[in-house]
């Protein structure tokens, strides 16, 4: 691509980073979540392979899985939190500690601390789709180009 | 942790799915370790949801996320969590996962080899299995959908596994296209029913269903959909595909997938509308696909020239008895005729031993095309001199397939010839003379695989022990079944007849109390 | 209206799996599908005069709010969707690269 | 024959979607709303949580969201397969 086009992108990855993080770092505050937020920094990764070339990512494939697989684990872990009392209960809400901080009711300028495993089980699925859709993005552009045949 | 078996029975292999990958790239033993344990694991969790619904008779309810698994509505009488309610019936599709599941596990850690993609395909067999279990176990009706796309996509990625051929990616994507559609099916009219009672559980709306028009279409559109992935003949074009191009250890599992999709079928007709069918038309509906689709089924075997597709019709046109069976049943339901209750038992019995029969004879084509290199029943023949047992096996598997007593499929056909006979003669002729059909197509099958000279060029591997336990654990099933039918009619498939003919008020008052 | 809109859109995808035969315009088909029910889900949950189901900085005079749970499910079946979508195109691309065509017509292999 | 075929089961399928739409709820007056009104009024109370629509994704629907993240990785599990090798 065009020196134009790979200026521009430089300069777009960082905001869209924070942006992405931003989305799901305020998950349970402002319209968004992980699975918005993660979408939003995969397309970066569709980004990168427009611009730079699928090839530059090609070691990153494994670490996609990897750290897919990883987030999926989290996100059951969390949920695995609250098996004392039922499979999924948000045990972390309004308990006072980590995210434990109790909302005012109505409407109020959001505290980020609170709302329990919400807030953690974005990240998890925040990184999921990141790597998820990232892995998809580049085993598609990567097809037919040598490197493909790596197993796992 | 006996209270939550029904959520541990589905997120243990979820999990085991998940963390497989990982291990696969540390070590391949202790990935193949793993996924002994996440079987082994699983099977002992289902076990006890079934013994403890269909020995005590009980209907489990698990509230996910709530202050007790048992409290499943809030103040106001309605439920807002996502709840599983495993009834008899769905503890019995549970045990069917499991026997599938199970085999089909044994049966792959030794049949698929490491260069072609074996973390990943057990990976998605893990999450089918899941995916069944969880649709089979759950009371909401969009986490059904949900476990619904589950099952399509690892179906579909598992039905692609051979991608350096061309012909798998085709079936792949005509199944993917099948399941997507009736996918959006199911959505449509989770949708609507949503947007008439503010609802998503299955009993709370059957509760509230009025049989009103918007009503009916939501149950046509769940019809179509089901119908479409259970593979009833005007969209069974996908069926002997994904069958006849799966590596075999997956194809026991999307047997029980469409049998999953049968049980959703009976969910729908009789706890979700049970309350409003008053007219017999939606159980002669089920039953004239059920026919069709034995008759054009047992018509399409006969031409096939490949084992495995030829299979794969016998496979469809057994999916037509289950539905012929629980379409009697419901045309019967609202005169409470007994012999809609013997359809019923009939049905559900020929879901078990579907899965046995269908699932050995899908394992020996597996084992027929790794010794032979091919699938045309042309190319083949002779191979009995040396694959003996596996011949034995492939006998037994068609003679099984064709209801022939004593074995299982008589079993259960018997009861679906008597009941539909009582409906509509034309029925339960068509159905007997399908089955006499399937059982000249087999026998030929059989003749021409095993039989004949000893070809003098066929490098032929041997069977690994894996692969003859597997198989071996499910003729056992058919002989054990053929010979005591009554034990199992009794124990595991009475209990899910009578949830089906006269549990809606018990699944209703599970979640709602009273 | 909106209700019925959204039905249109579902009878177009309907329309576009009939009567195309090139493989990227069944997905292309089964896309609109997709978002067409998934507009109709979310739209069932539309409340008259209310705002967005989300208490931070939320309008202090607005007394109703959108129903959230046709939001949460939209946002599932928008994920299932993509799913879906991405292993299509996986299966079209490998369907191409066999053979060498994308014409649904010709490439029947698998016919019965 | 088999494309007009085709054409009146369209037909037939999408009179029976428009019935659909006209026979549901007026567009903004939703019939019934126990469910939903609940959660507008609880969420805050019980999930310490803002934004409604995320505590019904990972609180009380949180299993459909399980299941959604599993679909993800189910595609891309099969796509990576998939794309394995094309010719071996």
């Amino acid at each position: 691509m065009s020196v134009v086009v790979r200026t521009i992108a430089r300069i777009v990855l960082p905001v869209g980073l924070a942006f992405g993080a931003y989305v799901i770092m305020h998950g349970h505050l402002t319209p968004g979540g992980g699975f918005q937020g993660g979408a939003v920094v995969a397309s970066l990764v569709a980004l990168i392979v427009v611009t730079f070339g699928a090839e530059r990512l090609v070691r990153a494939k494994t670490w996609f899985s990897v750290v897919e697989d990883l987030g999926a684990l989290a996100f059951v872990a969390l949920a695995f939190l609250g098996i004392g009392v039922t499979f999924f209960r948000n045990v972390l809400a309004n308990s006072g500690g980590l995210f434990g901080a109790s909302v005012p009711l109505g409407p109020n300028p959001g505290i980020l601390n609170s709302a329990g495993t919400l807030p953690l089980m974005n990240w998890a699925v925040g990184f999921k789709v990141i790597a998820g859709l990232g892995a998809v993005v580049l085993l598609l552009a990567l097809f037919g180009k040598g490197g493909e045949g790596e197993d796992g | 942790m006996v209270t939550h078996a029904p959520v541990l029975a589905i997120v243990i292999p979820l999990l085991g799915a998940f963390a497989l990958p990982l291990w696969g790239k540390l070590r391949r033993e202790l990935r193949d370790l793993w996924a002994i344990v996440v079987g082994v694991f699983t099977l002992v969790v289902a076990l006890v949801v079934a013994v403890k619904v269909l020995g005590g008779g009980e209907v489990w309810v698990y509230t996910l996320g709530a202050a007790s698994p048992a409290a499943a509505v809030v103040q106001g009488g309605f439920p807002i969590r996502i709840v599983l309610e495993v009834d008899a019936l769905s503890a019995f599709m549970g045990v069917i996962a499991l026997l599938a599941g199970i085999v089909g596990l044994v049966y792959t850690l030794q049949f698929l080899r490491e260069e072609e993609g074996k973390t990943l395909a057990m990976s998605l067999y893990l999450l089918l299995w899941a995916g069944i279990l969880g649709l089979v176990y759950t009371g909401d009706l969009f986490n059904f959908f949900v476990f619904f796309e589950i099952t399509s996509i690892a179906a579909c990625g598992l039905i692609g596994y051979r991608t350096w051929e061309s012909r798998p990616p085709e079936a792949a994507f005509k199944t993917m296209v099948m399941y997507t559609l009736g996918g959006l099916l199911v959505l449509l009219a989770v949708g609507i029913l949503y947007g008439e009672y503010d609802a998503l559980n299955i009993a709370y709306i059957s509760s509230k269903v009025t049989g009103g028009l918007l009503d009916r279409i939501a149950l046509g559109l769940l019809l179509g959909g089901l119908l479409m992935k259970a593979g009833a003949v005007p969209a069974h074009m996908w069926a002997p595909d994904a069958y006849g191009e799966a590596p075999p250890s997956a194809t026991i599992l999307l047997v029980v997938n469409t049998q999953a999709a049968i049980y959703g079928l009976s969910r729908v007709v009789f706890t979700l509308f049970g309350g409003v069918l008053a007219t017999p038309g939606v159980g002669w509906l089920i039953a004239a696909f059920g026919v069709l689709t034995i008759v054009v089924a047992a018509l399409m075997a006969l031409v096939q020239k490949d084992l495995g597709r030829l299979i794969a019709f016998g496979a469809v046109s057994q999916l037509g008895y289950m539905l012929l069976g629980l379409g009697v049943g419901a045309a019967s339901l609202m005169t409470g005729a007994g012999f809609g209750q013997v359809a019923l038992r009939g049905g559900i019995f020929h879901m078990i031993n579907d899965a046995a029969t269908v699932g050995l004879l899908f394992l020996l084509v597996g084992v027929v095309q790794r010794a032979a290199g091919t699938k045309e029943l042309s190319r083949l023949g002779g191979l009995g001199h040396v694959l003996k047992a596996e011949g034995g096996l492939f006998l037994l598997g068609s003679l099984a397939l064709a209801g022939i007593p004593p074995l299982n499929g008589f079993a259960s056909k018997i009861l679906i010839y008597e009941s539909s006979f009582h409906l509509s003669p034309i029925l339960a002729v068509l159905a007997i003379l399908s089955s006499i059909l399937l059982l000249a197509v087999v026998l030929r099958a059989f003749h021409s695989v095993f039989l004949g000279p000893k070809p003098s060029v066929l490098h032929v591997e041997r069977t690994q022990w894996g692969t003859i336990l597997a198989m071996g654990t499910l003729a056992l099933v058919i002989v054990v079944f053929g010979l005591f039918p009554g034990f199992f009619v009794k124990h595991l498939v009475d209990p899910a007849v009578q949830a089906l003919w006269a549990g809606r008020a018990d699944y209703l008052a599970a979640v709602l109390g009273g | 209206m909106p209700f019925v809109v959204c039905m249109l859109l579902i009878a177009i995808g309907l329309f576009t799996l009939l009567v195309r035969r090139n493989l990227i315009k069944l997905v292309i088909g089964i896309t609109i599908i997709e978002n067409g029910v998934n507009l109709f889900l979310v739209s069932l949950g539309y409340v008259r005069n209310a705002v967005a189901p989300i208490y931070t900085y939320a309008p202090p005079g607005a007394s109703r709010m959108v129903f959230p749970t046709p939001q949460a499910l939209t946002l599932t079946a928008i994920v299932i969707g993509l799913a879906t979508t991405a292993l299509m195109l996986a299966f079209v691309v490998v369907i191409y690269r066999h053979q060498g065509t994308l014409d649904g017509g010709k490439i029947r292999e698998l016919k019965g | 024959m088999r494309r007009w075929f085709f054409a009146g089961a369209l037909l037939v399928v999408v009179a029976y979607l428009i019935g659909a739409a006209v026979w549901l709820h007026p567009f903004g007056i939703p019939s019934s709303s126990e469910m939903d009104d609940y959660f507008i009024a609880n969420a805050q109370k019980e999930v310490a949580a803002n934004n409604v629509v995320t505590s019904i994704v990972f609180d009380y629907r949180g299993f459909d969201t399980l299941g959604e993240a599993t679909v993800l990785l189910a595609a891309v599990v099969g796509v990576a397969l998939v794309l394995r090798r094309a010719v071996r």
